[in-house]
């Protein structure tokens, strides 16, 4: 599993890749959270080449969201494959995250 | 022809979990599960294998997770064997509304970052067990197969 | 990270073989393998469980053919184990060519259908070492990997 | 594993797919024998559906071959994928076989 930044001015897109499970959890917060730290709260979470989600894997979007939340942020979540967004809408997290199909419109829909 | 069974054993680190998930994920396409089954099982294999290390290993590496892969004619079985601390009898008793419930958009503070995982099994297989005999506890989850599946898994190639 | 180990143990059933086969693939692509190398791994690995079963035991069902797979940073290990009948000490000792020898059109009628396992075995795998200890056999296979696959090894997830 | 045959007049084509190893190698004998009985000696194993093959799979097609070999027949080898000619070239089993890269080339070549 990789996570990328992307600073796209307002909004920060994460992009995440292959497994986002309980050994690779620890990945995503030490990217998240130094951006969380210094300031900003505006996030879009790319699940496009995420393979594999597991309930760790949720838990570090929700404490993510959680985190921004308080500050009047967002994490909004961009094109999930089938499999992502089944366990979203089992776990009643898609009432809690924006799901997008397109990255695009996830950024764009901070603005 | 018969049940085909697989057993597997690995050492409790959580870097071994994608391993024996990926493994699940190829026998479950095997079996005849589509993509969206086949992740939804080695999902719950994963959870599975997860709880077992973290809680009832507390995280300490090195100790023995076993799991059995049993395709039958009408289910896919599979066990998940820890020798750690037993889990309380009735965290597989809690109602799984209660923790997939509904969210506002103002409980976004109160919503919690774990404690999903024993749902997720139980919203996702036909059966779950568990049992603890004080050395060794298993948790057995069982999958039905759809009867043109099963049909596909009788042929041995 | 350090080396990520898992072990299978099935029944001495041939019917078996392939679901190991296909583990071994899998784990042979995830280790970075190429298509070819993959199947030339699965490939050494079924003829070894085969032997397993056919001449340790015997073909009689039911008992215990034990394979951990181990991958560490430069190379890929496979041991198989079974507790029957030892194999002959001077069976890895045989001469390849003599066995894959050139074949001409007149020597159809000789040709053997069996007793190439071993020998591809030792034609493909990096090395191969035997033990056996009156209890059990053990049967270690290792290909090397390139520096970039162990390298992408080298990746948790 | 499972094998089709196909009555080509004087070839036989024995269309085989998945694995042939010594788990499904009767499979293939049951297939074959019934034929080789009845007196046909021209054969042509159709490999491209063939995704798997170890020496109990070798062993098969080369029994086949020294059964009709004897009574001046031939067996045939068509479309093997790159791991089986490998293995083919690997055991020189290559120089025994004859080998098409085209299913029809195999037949026409018994005309
Ligand atoms: N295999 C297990 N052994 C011991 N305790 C367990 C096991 N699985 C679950 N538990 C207990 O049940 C609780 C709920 O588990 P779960 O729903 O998977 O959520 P989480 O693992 O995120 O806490 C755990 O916090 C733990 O106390
Ligand atoms: N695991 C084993 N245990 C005991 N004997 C073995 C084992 N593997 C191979 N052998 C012996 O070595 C011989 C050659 O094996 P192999 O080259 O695989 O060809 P085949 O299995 O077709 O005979 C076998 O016939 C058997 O006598």
């Amino acid at each position: 599993m990789d996570v990328t930044v992307e600073d796209k001015g307002k909004v920060q897109v994460l992009s995440v890749n292959g497994r986002l499970d309980s050994s690779s959890a620890k990945k995503f917060k030490a990217a998240f959270e130094p951006l969380a730290k210094t300031g900003h709260v505006c996030f879009v979470i790319n699940l496009s080449d995420v393979e594999f989600i597991d309930s760790a894997g949720l838990g570090v979007m929700v404490s993510a969201l959680r985190k921004v939340n308080k500050k009047g942020g967002d994490v909004k979540l961009a094109e999930p494959r089938d499999s992502v967004r089944m366990l979203l809408e089992l776990t009643r997290l898609h009432q809690v995250f924006d799901i997008y199909d397109g990255l695009s419109d996830a950024v764009e829909a901070f603005a | 022809m018969g049940e085909r069974r697989i057993h597997f054993r690995i050492e409790s680190d959580l870097d071994q979990v994608p391993l024996i998930g990926m493994v699940a994920n190829k026998l479950c396409s095997l079996a005849g599960f589509d993509e969206m089954q086949t992740y939804q099982i080695e999902l719950c294999l994963v959870e599975a294998v997860t709880n077992s290390i973290e809680h009832a290993y507390e995280g300490k590496p090195g100790l023995p997770v076993e799991v059995d892969f049993i395709l039958q004619r009408d289910r896919f079985r599979f066990t998940v064997r820890d020798y750690g601390r037993a889990m309380a009898h009735d965290e597989l008793n809690r109602d799984i509304s209660e923790i997939f419930k509904d969210n506002t958009e103002c409980a976004i503070c109160e919503l919690s970052s774990s404690g999903r995982g024993l749902a997720i099994i139980q919203a996702i297989m036909d059966a779950v067990f568990y049992s603890s005999t004080g050395e060794c506890n298993v948790l057995v989850l069982e999958k039905l197969l759809a009867p043109d599946e099963s049909e596909y898994c009788g042929d041995s190639a």
